[in-house]
């Protein structure tokens, strides 16, 4: 047993954080967020000259390989930093199928020109009526000679606003729910056929809604086998969520952080609010709800690529509970014991609550995963 | 005992039900059921249409053209007209400074300003809050000081809600610094317009304006612009804040929400099944439900108790707290029950008349912002924590 | 719109007040807890006196009438005194669905000896798979000639101990959990094949299991129309539930006044304990809570005889629910704010804990009851 | 990061586990599982068994008859018994006095008294708590004056946990009240079959007898049964509670009681569907099951802190509150599984051996009991609110 972080995790840690204590306070991150596209491209060539954008992605292609363990450590500074480049979406939900399940062409196409930076990723699957639930897929694909068309619709796609390349989720078989039948495809952003709305999320990260109307991909497209595209899905999408709770622990510190911060600085009635009891019982219960969740996003990283998809399944839902309970309770207290200051636009704490409210929002909230859980308990 | 209305309530309310419906412009409804947004004409059209009904004052005397009503009117009242889909009463005028002038206001105070206050014509604001003085506000700082005719203020307000289409201000300055921190305030009434006054909103976390920063240099009003005495106006603020409490609990508005929260899961859809017919959100649908319904009794007895001639007491702190509770409750059920489409942010849905496309389901755009400004109603007019202390020690005397 | 007190509604509360003031203090009732029958019979003596053993009761049957909101100010000050004798069971339970769906020969053999004090009743209508499912009925009545044969298990049958008639929900059609075929029996306790175990709850209060081995009763111990049942149960319940709500606002008002009784006189660290501000905001709370659910008591009351069956339901359940969460709220912080002594035998505050547990549990807990509303609404 | 024993570690476990299936006595073990009264001989028959394996005292160096073991050990240990329906050790003398007596006790004390607590010879209990001095622990005012070679001691100890098997108290006493509260206490070692001793049960809400008020009237103590030296008493009190940390968040405890939840709420049928499956009640065991993993991972992390040589800080008092809401949770919902049947009291089911037939199913009897009882757990060894009061100090410099 051994808490401890790698000598690789180590150095990370201290890559990421001198990068964001520099370059990443709330100020700066105000400027990129007026930006022409809402994050910074010099931003992320930083991240690609750090070696962040090789991260998880094999040697052969250019990267750095690493365990999710690994990008937890990346996760949990941008979570601190409230880092808005699309981090996720390109190397957890782009990167991270194609490595599990893309043909060596996709890989050899792909892979490198994310480490390189040139390359941003992001995975096509919610539909509007889907909701958190993985198998509802109603977007179709039709064979059509050697190709196939896709025609549906995709919701709320995470970094759908500069992704080059989507992964994008349709039906080559079985009805809306059908956990089989589902295929997932390498589909370029400049295809004939799709219409992509870019919007901001009201937590500063950036999103699309995409439309195709008979997408021609060919058959070399399909990344994996046709109709099992399903194992390859929840599995990313359970490291999704290890990523989310290791960002989320990031938040969550670095709110507590600012509230203690406040409790000692702001005076009313002549002394610090933080020499009234119930304020300091309550900032106690933030810490302790950090703990937990940190607890958790630790158990989560871990058994992120755990074999037996079933482990993996009860360990991220129940981490995603604790996250999104911890994120909660911590994100209201806070703004609660600011006051008025703590929803200013101007001010850091509400941007953390915004992103913890969001983050259990995100692939499935509290109520969905013990639901999950309790049923693969 | 008896929990229903009587007769004669209830046609009462059946009047304020039907002037709502007959009165309110469609449009306008349409924006507050939805959380959209509610531009000045929006507040002041149905203000006036209350007011040609001669209903903007429940709470004052007839004598100075207010209704004069019991509690029981009044609550059924203003809670008809928000479940109705009414636009709030801006409450500053009529529920804030109205009754102090008239309790405490020159002769001359109420003949100019209670008929304003009435039609319309004046929008006021309060000055009260400041950037180091938010739960403890008698140590407020702006000052004023007497230079011949006029007080000349100094200071910085903040928190002021809608101060961008007021032109007056109810304010507390400093006159005495020699004295304990409340008995060396004063209350003034202030012309927005006045060369010095300057107001810069506060964006806040849903991107909204709402709140400003109100700023005073060296402004200088006529002397008379003083209420009541010098040094009193902490005794005029406790008088306002208590005079602020009814419909404290929102219950009507709540109900709004309620209804509105059931449309929405009804419409969400999950593996096939609506949403309010899954048994974890239908319960949480039931568990606020349940509270509602013991807020609004709870209400309710105060409100009789307070008819039948006892003062409102520590109750209307516990109505604050649970009111806003069950608010926020409300606002974060509704949020979750988009799911996803909680995320994106599109603030031009929310402007009257956009015609754009949505993105997701249309009621979806302003959930979200909405959960997070309502944070807001646990933190103003004195924090469920001072409400907490307030009671703890004037109900329990701890 | 009138919460005042009806002028009998006055007296009833003086006279109750008074007598448990003068007579049930909480060293008088550890005597009656201790004696023979876990209760005092001259105690109910002098309910009968003065006229409680009527309440409720045609005045043809020698009752002095009453609706359930004067009952529950009964129940009211029985709960602040923590009132074990079998009143809910004997009036609410027992003359309850008598004076509903009795007969005539029926109410006029039991209900003017309910009114003199001589007969204590019971409803054995619950069953050991049965929780909290009205309609869940095992208990078979075979006709035989012009009797029947009842012949099941009934248990926690409130009251059960002392009772002298027992109303038996028996089924005479359907499979176990049909809502038709159930029908209630009055069955006398020295009747042949009736073997009772009785037996104290944890509340002081005392309860009952029956074992029938064909027990015979004439057809006329029908209680109303056979088969037809559970409309009378169902109703039945929901008005015991209106006077628990009201017994339960009783305990929650006393045990609120000892609680903050304590924090005003137990010192530590050189001042009370009350002048710390989480105890302080913490017993708010729990004054919050005692007065919703004396609303919610009060709609219960009111609505328990509803001619609207569903508008009965949906108040008598969301009555239930804030009774079950303020009483376990309250419940716990007050032994919590007291410290070892809240959980002793000696001290009453623990008792008052003990019965709003129970409370919860009996008739259907607060998930019960929150699914029961949430189906209703 | 390695979030798994090593293999070393899991031998460990696995030679624990061994031991306890070998040598628990099937009788005892059903009667922990059962929550069913345990008395004097089945805590000393298994204190006995464990002694003859060296297994009493993990955290005692080996020198003095200790195991020795390391943080991850000694957790490993406690963890598996208790999982296992082992009874709890007795802690007074293992983890209480017995590390105070090594630290600071006499050599005469250490040589008399530490073997017989490995050998369950004698049995301690704690004279800390007095009727006036819970929280505020150091207003104790048990005091004991020197008379010739005795201290003469009079005052009242009470929450004297099992005081009716122990021959042996350790007690805070007042020996200066001319100085600063915490200075003028000192440790005495007191024989309980002295003259003056009474001990008299207090009976809990359940109807158990487990703690005791002690009184001591004019009770004469050897001189050479004081610890250390006079006026430190409050110094190792302190060292005392810093060392009853080990395990304090009862991870094992809790893994045993939910593997119980989840075996009743199997058996409970409700609408002819198992407890367990309906949706509500599986969700709140998953609720519990959630906060207790992350519960035993923070306790992982911070035995691995200090098995590297970080001392037990704060994160000890964040255990005692986690671990105790993790406790009553489950007790809570262990009462709430039986439904109805958590209303009869039968004592008399909880002894040992008892043949009568039971009320409802035989799982039932004790669990409204437990409930009630349990509430104790965020009262002892200094309440929530004074774990929280520590933390706000200590971790975060409030």
């Amino acid at each position: 047993m051994d808490f401890s972080l790698s000598e690789t995790q180590r150095m990370l840690a201290e890559t990421t954080d001198r990068l964001v204590r520099e370059r990443y306070g709330f100020e700066d991150r105000k400027k990129i967020l007026a930006g022409p596209d809402g994050f910074s491209r010099p931003m992320w060539a930083t991240f690609a000259e750090l070696g962040l954008t090789g991260l998880g992605i094999a040697e052969e292609h250019d990267g750095l390989g690493g365990t999710m363990g690994d990008m937890a450590v990346v996760a949990e500074t941008f979570g601190r930093a409230l880092v808005v480049e699309p981090y996720l979406p390109t190397l957890v939900l782009g990167a991270g199928p194609l490595g599990l399940a893309g043909s060596d062409a996709q890989k050899s196409e792909i892979l490198p020109r994310v480490v390189s930076g040139e390359l941003f990723l992001a995975l096509a699957h919610g539909e509007p009526k889907s909701r958190y639930t993985l198998c509802h897929v109603d977007t179709k694909a039709a064979a059509d000679g050697g190709d196939f068309l896709l025609t549906g619709a995709k919701a709320v796609v995470l970094g759908g606003d500069a992704a080059d390349y989507f992964l994008v989720s349709a039906r080559t078989d079985g009805t809306t729910s059908a956990p089989h039948g589902i295929s997932l495809f390498l589909v370029p952003r400049s295809v004939p056929g799709l219409a992509i709305r870019a919007y901001p999320n009201i937590d500063g990260t950036r999103a699309a809604d995409l439309v195709l109307d008979r997408v021609r991909v060919p058959a070399s497209a399909v990344i994996g086998q046709a109709g099992h595209g399903l194992p390859t899905i929840a599995h990313t999408i359970d490291r999704a969520i290890a990523y989310l709770c290791a960002e989320a622990v990031g938040a969550m510190q670095a709110l507590n952080a600012l509230t203690l911060d406040y409790l000692k600085t702001r005076t009313q009635f002549g002394q610090p609010i933080g020499a009234f009891q119930v304020l300091q019982h309550r900032m106690v219960d933030m810490e302790m709800a950090l703990e937990q969740a940190r607890s958790m996003a630790i158990l989560a990283a871990d058994r992120a690529d755990d074999p037996h998809p079933h482990e993996r399944a009860r360990a991220v839902s129940a981490a995603k509970v604790q996250i999104g309970r911890s994120g909660r309770m911590i994100g209201q207290c806070s703004v609660q014991m600011h006051g008025g200051i703590g929803i200013t636009d101007e001010y850091a704490g509400g941007h953390y609550f915004k992103r913890l409210t969001l983050i259990d929002r995100t692939f499935g909230d509290a109520d969905h995963h013990l639901a999950r859980f309790a049923a693969a308990a | 005992m008896d929990l229903k209305y009587s007769d004669e309530e209830r046609a009462f309310a059946d009047e304020v039900r039907a002037f709502a419906r007959a009165e309110l412009d469609p449009a306008v409804r349409d924006r507050v059921l939805n959380h959209k947004r509610l531009g000045k004409e929006d507040f002041l059209g149905w203000h006036r249409k209350l007011h040609s009904r001669g209903w903007v004052a429940p709470n004052w005397p007839t004598t100075y053209g207010g209704c004069g009503w019991n509690a029981v009117n009044r609550y059924i009242h203003e809670e008809v007209l928000a479940e109705e889909g009414a636009p709030p009463l801006v409450a500053f005028g009529v529920n804030m400074i109205g009754p102090v002038l008239i309790a405490f206001g020159s002769d001359a105070q109420k003949q100019y300003y209670l008929p304003r206050i009435l039609s319309g014509e004046d929008w006021w604001c309060q000055g009260f809050s400041e950037p180091g003085s938010g739960s403890d506000l008698a140590s407020l700082r702006t000052k004023a000081v007497l230079d011949g005719d006029h007080w000349v203020v100094t200071g910085q307000k903040t928190w002021t809600t809608l101060a961008q289409h007021a032109n007056l201000i109810f304010c507390l300055v400093r006159t005495d610094a020699s004295v304990k921190k409340q008995e060396g305030i004063t209350m003034l009434l202030i012309d927005m317009n006045t060369p010095g006054v300057t107001v810069r909103p506060i964006i806040t976390i849903d991107g909204e304006h709402e709140v400003n920063e109100v700023f005073f240099d060296d402004v200088r009003v006529p002397k008379e612009n003083i209420v009541g005495e010098p040094g009193k106006g902490w005794t005029y603020a406790k008088f306002l804040l208590s005079h602020e409490r009814s419909g404290i609990a929102r219950v009507g508005q709540a109900k709004r929400e309620l209804r509105r929260l059931k449309e929405i899961a009804a419409a969400e859809m999950v593996d096939g099944v609506p949403l309010i017919e899954t048994k974890t959100f239908r319960e949480k649908i039931a568990a606020v439900e349940i509270d509602l319904m013991a807020l609004e009794l709870t209400n309710l007895r105060m409100i009789a108790a307070e008819k039948s001639g006892q003062a409102p007491g520590a109750e209307a702190n516990m109505l604050k707290i649970k009111g806003s509770e069950v608010q926020q409750n409300l606002t974060e059920l509704l949020m979750e029950a988009v799911g996803p489409y909680a995320l994106p942010f599109n603030p031009d849905a929310l402007e009257p008349g956009w015609n754009g496309e949505p993105i997701g389901p249309e009621y979806a755009a302003p959930l979200a912002g909405t959960y997070f400004n309502y944070r807001k109603v646990s933190i103003y007019g004195g924090s469920n924590e001072i409400q907490r202390n307030i009671l703890s020690k004037s109900l329990l005397g701890l």
